[in-house]
């Protein structure tokens, strides 16, 4: 923050730039930040990259050509970004990044990430018990270009490489892909009759790997990381076991609240990586998860769960 | 080595053997083409010619034998080679490129440049306009070729090779096959001109009155082989045709002693009329009628509108006018197969793009037509009706086939030909329309196409023959009817069908139009 | 002598020409068999043919499309649009907005439905194709993405989930189409793909109207003089891929009980190399529903084989790619030694 | 008088007819500029134009593929792999294993290099569809997978970050073609751009080359008997279709100065839009490099447009989709009218 404050592009436009919506992690977060962007009085336009970073260099330079004030982005690659937002910085626009981070620091205003190292933890501990401790598993891995997808899977071999008795079978990427997940899971299975458990990058390959598991009438330990209404219907009727709850719409609603700060005040007063604890959802709590958010007795405690912390922590 | 070239001979072929996968095309022939001079050459369908001159031309390649020119062994590795040779060549089928303009057309694969690399359109358009005006064609360099009458294209098609400047042969391969009479005086004008420079030019055709007039020495295969050559002053057609086919093959002129008057009308046409986009008629109200087991000729010009005749009776332009009526009842005529139904078929004009389907077997081609008559369960081919019906057509019109479940492209174009006739007759039709049912086939299948038509006739099927080629119309038509520009020019019945008569009739139209 | 020989080499070669991607598939089987655990059991295989079922069935309409020498880009698109139909019925019913009433389909009708739908879209295709004269590759590319659009804005992006429907609601046992056919081992996609595959494989072969889909592709100008109505055969044929599509995308929902927009995309691709390792030929004319079957196992043996080996999806990649176009260029071989000994066969008549 | 009235309603109808993908870009411009508020700014418009640039020079590949009668599949593939490549030689050289040695490449040579790359790739393509003669549209459904794959293990699926280059090494610089041209506001995308069409617009009209190219679309085997080289001509226009992928890649990459293989996914059907779009008819024979641009420019006003007045991806994808079809529905109508209009003019010169 050492340099000028960027003084957005102009115009009143908030851009909500985010993958796919068939996800609904994405839904909920472009939706949530479309309603509190509007409610702060910002004009909002909504667009989807599709994971194609070119697609998204041409949605942000659409948002620089339009003078956005702000840019909110669930970017499409943690290298692949990095230019299209120093170019808005360089047109004046702030960017904040949700969800995922990019390997650059000092380009985004905020980068408000999942701390998806203590959630993948949390969740792989729930998942050994459930596993009794042994058996042979998969791994479903995220979209390479995802840096989430790096962190969750390693956070998850550092809690459970520590049973010598849990021997992982298989690992095949799913791109974060619910019917690319099925028809994976499907295959391993019949290479692996015997497979004891599955761990899944996200919500969207649990749903799919749990759809193959049940067509195959089985039923082991499931898990896998974001928290949606989906996983969590799969959660309460035991097809799953767990998920990491990733708290998309307080981020969501973190990310606009810090734009409007920022462009009024010419800073956030926050540090720029900034990670939001995760919740272990399992049977006994998935009462309390609805679109994303978590609220423990009814109260919203959600935001309570906020630390801020430096990467370089998050990382040990 | 070992050859030496007399000196009215341009380009020797000696001893040329041409094998393709399982034909011989051409056996141990050898050929002199003479200097300045029209060189005909003549043979059934297959004889071989067309593969002959494909070798001169460097298209095709010999299997066996030599080529030379003057006394030095040639060999061309394609057309581009030939062509140094100052050897070019009018193919059979049109090879023109309907989608560019005419002059681009005339100087394709021939381009003048500027530095190499630029084009010069400025002389191609100049040499284009001399040459078209040369050929009486004063078409504009401008227009694109697939918007040109056929005869127009041919005409382009004929200017290419006489651009070059320095032409030494010029190979003719059926030039005329859509030209009109006077398009073909034009034509031979130019190649009187054209050996007068001391061009030497083949000239290959079926219309051997042609060659009686234009041709100076005469080449005759038959089955890939070589079979005589004579001065064409020496020899008369019926020589030819006896050298041609081997043996005195002629048709027969067909005689009934039916008064037509007393038969029953099956088809009456009346004020047929096809405007034409942009003004005129293509069919200018046509009037004609037919009657039970007669066959009806229908001869006229290139262009004269013969085949939209056909094409309104089947239902393909629902925009004519007039009335048509079948047995007494008017048609409502909408579509072809609405046609087929009432008792139509057509035996269409071009074999291969319009008659067969390539990737079908001889019994499918056959039974296409017919087939949805053949069902069994409500929706099933019942095959085994399908079989013996083909069978049974294929006995009676003589088609040689070894196994009707061969690919149709096995059998020879005389054969192919009576199987699109099989597949027409298959719909038991009332009126068998044929348009140039013997085109592109040789004597001795046109005769057996031509005794098909007679049998049929006998048995009651009324039939109209469209035919370009006058002995043929003469000898096979109870009554002929003459189109010229789209009017019907006149009628003729009996000893009145004489050539000249028709022939007078077929240049009407072009005077009644102002 | 000598060329009796050589005409029964040819016929060997042709019987194993034409037998090529049986051939492959063999072999495939064959290589999966040693480098992947348990690829050889029936569970195993059973899962291959349920992901085969899918692409096999978009591949049988394809077949069709491709026979009378068109091409449909838009059959991922209609499954995916067909997929969400048929979760948006199940979930929300059709709400009809100016009777104040929502109305909930039993499970057969909601199929019933989407299938109809499809085949719908298939014949809108068909009419652009023909009554407009849009090439086959522009106008269902054009429904491709429109159809893609549409699938979204039926749910704006999101998921149909948990389509088990109400009891309540009498649209329950949605999900039968995506498991095991009522007590065998058998998924009843297989079954489906197999029903399609029957019908569709005895109309192209025993019916007038397969032959006249045949001759269509081999002379379009030559089977119009014959009678046959080009322009409504080629309707039927687009309105049955569009069918066989809506069939898809119903099987591949059930099978995850929700429904995703995303469904379908770029399935378009396998379909069109199943239909053509089955020997289909792009230029028309030419093709099986048997061959299709094949072709569709070898790229289903190919993925799932790779998977279960645990080789990445690159890799699977490029070996797609490869066997199409080893494949194809085979049957140019083939194609010229047939027509070799056609005319062989020409001369030895002569 | 009539007619002379009905002959000069058709000039006007023609004139329009001709000119439509134009008239449909300046009406798309008007209503963008109403609707979007900052649409009709110089800012705004270049950001459409560099847009543009890239599948506008995967088009004018196309266009002359297509002119050919062929189809081109490959090339958003094409440019991933060409991508991949300069990134890797960027940020880790050239390794050669059994010297035990590292090059790297300036930025020059590494563009030179993986443009020719992407020619040569092009080449195989076209020696795949003349000498192998496999259908364009599976051979290059073949290779766009194959080299999908490629790119994907260049890198294992990562991205090349950071490809800045280093001082020490002498490759920096690579960022220029992703940036405006030096001291303008001009992308280095849209010169490229200009460039490319310039010249392939001038070989295309101006050489025997490509008059060439236009008649084997028109007429192949005329061509072939005219003396044209068919085959080297379509190896050659593959071989460009490859080099303006390379192209493509390279500027892409050079845009978010990192590499990664996802680049170029499904841009061949965007390719194939525009050049459809600008009057480049399916059959071959047809097309011309400025309607392609005028495509390009259509469908990058379309997306841009569209995105700037806040409409879903969606409704992106039914416009496209709609966009395209009735496009080449009114191009159906002027060749009818064009040919109506030839045969007037024949009759009256009679
Ligand atoms: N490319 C080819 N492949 C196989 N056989 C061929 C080929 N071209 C010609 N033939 C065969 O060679 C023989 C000679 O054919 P050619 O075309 O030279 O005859 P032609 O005398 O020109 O006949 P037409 O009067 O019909 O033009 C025929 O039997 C023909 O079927
Ligand atoms: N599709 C068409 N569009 C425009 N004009 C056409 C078309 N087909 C034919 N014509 C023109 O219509 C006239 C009659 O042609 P038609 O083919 O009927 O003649 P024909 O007497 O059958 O001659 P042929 O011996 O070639 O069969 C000619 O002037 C021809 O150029
Ligand atoms: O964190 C997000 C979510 O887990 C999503 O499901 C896939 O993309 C990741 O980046
Ligand atoms: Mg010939
Ligand atoms: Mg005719």
């Amino acid at each position: 923050a050492e340099t000028e404050a960027l003084p957005g592009g102009g115009s009143n436009i908030i851009y909500v730039i985010t993958p796919s919506v068939s996800n609904p992690a994405f839904k909920t977060e472009a939706d949530v930040a479309t309603k509190t962007a509007e409610d702060l009085g910002y004009e909002v336009k909504a667009a989807s990259h599709d994971d194609d970073p070119t697609k998204q260099t041409e949605l942000f330079d659409s948002a620089i050509a339009d003078k956005a004030a702000a840019i909110i982005c669930d970017n499409a690659g943690a290298d692949a970004t990095i230019e299209a937002v120093k170019k808005a910085r360089e047109a004046g626009i702030p960017t904040f990044l949700i969800d995922r981070e990019i390997n650059e620091d000092g380009a985004a205003i905020s980068q408000i990430v999942a701390n998806n190292y203590q959630g993948a933890k949390a969740i792989a501990e729930v998942w050994v018990e459930a596993m009794g401790e042994e058996g042979k598993y998969a791994e479903l891995l995220g979209k390479e270009s995802d840096t989430n997808a790096g962190v969750r899977s390693s956070a998850f071999h550092e809690v459970i490489d520590q049973y010598p008795d849990l021997e992982m079978v298989a690992q095949q990427t799913a791109n974060w892909e619910k019917t690319e997940a099925f028809d994976k899971t499907e295959a391993i299975l019949q290479a692996n009759p015997d497979l004891d458990g599955i761990i899944c990058g996200n919500d969207t390959m649990l749903e799919g790997a749990a759809a193959a598991c049940e067509a195959a009438g089985l039923s082991i330990p499931i898990i896998g990381v974001d928290g949606s209404d989906e996983a969590a219907a799969l959660i309460r009727d035991g097809k799953a076991t767990g998920t990491a709850l990733q708290q998309f719409a307080l981020m969501a609603q973190m990310a606009v609240e810090q734009a409007d700060t920022y462009l009024k005040d010419g800073s956030t007063g926050l540090d720029e990586k900034q990670l939001v604890d995760c919740v272990a959802i399992t049977k006994d709590n998935v009462a309390n998860l609805k679109t994303f958010v978590y609220t423990e007795d009814g109260a919203d405690t959600a935001g309570a769960e906020t630390t801020e912390k430096t990467t370089e922590e998050a990382a040990e | 080595m070992g050859y030496t070239c007399p000196e009215h001979v341009f380009l020797h072929a000696d001893h040329i053997s041409k094998i393709y996968p399982g034909t011989k095309a051409l056996d141990d022939v050898s050929f002199d083409l003479l200097k300045g001079k029209v060189n005909v050459l003549i043979g059934e369908n297959g004889a071989g010619k067309s593969t002959l001159m494909k070798m001169i031309a460097g298209i095709e390649h010999p299997s066996e034998g030599k080529m030379y020119i003057g006394d030095q062994e040639v060999s061309f590795k394609d057309t581009t080679e030939a062509r140094k040779h100052g050897i070019g060549i009018i193919h059979q089928e049109l090879s023109l490129f309907p989608n560019l303009n005419v002059y681009q057309n005339i100087f394709m694969a021939r381009e003048k440049t500027v530095g190499k690399i630029k084009l010069d359109n400025k002389s191609h358009v100049e040499a284009t306009k001399k040459i078209l005006k040369r050929l009486e064609h004063e078409i504009d360099p401008n227009t694109q070729v697939g918007e040109l009458r056929v005869g127009q294209q041919q005409m382009i098609e004929i200017a290419r090779n006489l651009v070059a400047d320095d032409l030494e042969v010029l190979i003719m391969d059926e030039p005329t096959s859509s030209l009109s009479q006077q398009e073909v005086q034009v034509l031979f004008k130019i190649m009187r001109e054209l050996t007068a420079q001391g061009i030497s030019i083949v000239y290959i055709s079926h219309r051997l009155e042609e060659i009686m007039q234009i041709g100076d020495h005469i080449t005759i295969l038959r089955d890939g082989k070589y079979v005589s050559d004579a001065e064409v002053k020496d020899i008369d057609v019926p020589w030819i045709v006896h050298e041609m086919t081997g043996g005195a093959k002629s048709y027969p002129k067909r005689e009934s002693k039916i008064d037509w008057s007393k038969t029953e009308k099956v088809l009456e046409v009346k004020d047929l009329c096809l405007p034409k986009a942009g003004g005129g008629y293509l069919v200018d109200h046509v009037n004609f009628d037919l009657h039970k087991g007669e066959i009806l000729g229908i001869y006229g010009l290139m262009g004269a509108g013969r085949s939209e005749i056909f094409e309104c009776l089947m239902g393909m332009h629902p925009e004519h006018t007039g009335e048509v009526f079948l047995e007494g009842e008017k048609l409502d005529i909408k579509s072809i197969s609405g046609q087929i139904d009432k008792g139509f078929a057509l035996i269409p004009e071009d074999r291969q793009t319009q008659g067969l389907v390539q990737t079908m077997d001889i019994e499918k081609n056959c039974s296409l037509s017919a087939m949805k008559r053949y069902k069994k369960a409500g929706i099933f081919l019942d095959k085994t009706k399908e079989g013996k019906k083909v069978d049974e057509q294929i006995k009676d019109i003589h088609i040689k086939v070894a196994d009707k479940h061969l690919p149709i492209l096995s059998l020879s174009g005389g054969n192919q030909q009576k199987v699109v006739i099989g597949k027409g007759i298959l719909t038991e039709p009332k009126i068998l329309l044929m348009d140039e049912p013997s085109r592109g086939i040789d004597i001795g299948a046109k005769t057996e196409v031509f005794d098909i038509i007679n049998q049929y006739a006998e048995r009651g099927l009324s039939i109209i023959v469209v035919s370009s080629e006058l002995q043929e119309i003469v000898s096979i038509a109870d009554r002929v009817l003459v189109l010229s520009n789209g009017l019907k020019t006149g009628e003729f019945s009996g000893d009145e069908i004489q050539e000249d008569t028709l022939v007078l009739a077929s240049y009407k139209g072009h005077h009644a139009q102002k | 002598m000598a060329a009796d020989n050589k005409k029964s080499n040819n016929a060997l070669a042709m019987t194993l020409l034409k037998g090529r991607t049986f051939i492959v598939l063999i072999i495939l089987m064959i290589f999966f068999s040693i480098t992947a655990n348990n690829f050889l059991t029936v569970g195993a295989l059973l899962t291959v043919a349920k992901h085969v079922a899918l692409y096999g069935i978009l591949a049988i309409g394809m077949t069709y499309v491709i026979i009378t020498g068109g091409i449909d880009l838009s059959v991922g698109s209609v499954a995916g649009l067909a997929g969400m139909i048929a979760g948006g019925l199940i979930q929300e019913g059709l709400t009809l907005k100016f009777a104040g009433v929502t109305i909930y389909f039993s499970v057969p009708l909601v199929v019933l439905i989407t299938v109809l739908l499809g085949a719908f879209i298939g014949a809108l295709n068909g009419v652009v194709i023909t009554k407009f004269n849009v090439a086959p590759f522009i106008a269902t590319l054009g429904s491709m993405y429109i159809c893609r659009g549409l699938a979204n804005i039926r749910s704006n992006g999101a998921t149909f989930s948990d389509l088990a429907g109400y009891e309540g609601l009498g649209n329950t046992g949605f999900e039968v189409f995506g498991r095991n056919f009522a007590g065998t081992m058998i998924p009843t996609g297989v079954i489906i793909l197999l029903i399609v595959a029957v019908i569709a494989g005895l109309i192209l072969k025993k019916t007038p109207f397969g032959w006249h889909v045949q001759a269509i592709g081999g002379n379009e100008r030559a089977s119009k003089l014959s009678g046959i109505k080009v322009d409504r055969v080629k309707i039927w044929v687009y309105a049955f891929s569009g069918l066989c599509s809506a069939i898809v995308g119903i099987i591949a929902t059930s099978q995850l009980v929700s429904a995703t927009p995303k469904t379908g995309e770029s399935w378009e691709m396998n379909a069109i190399a199943a239909s053509v390792l089955g020997g289909t030929s792009m230029v028309g004319g030419v093709g099986s529903i048997g061959g299709t079957i094949v072709g569709a196992f070898v790229i289903g043996v190919i993925n799932d084989g790779m998977t279960m080996c645990g080789v990445t999806e690159f890799w699977q990649k490029i070996i797609r790619g490869l066997v199409i176009i080893i494949a194809v260029i085979i049957d140019q071989f083939q194609r010229n030694l047939q027509a070799k000994m056609a005319l062989q066969a020409r001369n030895e008549n002569k």
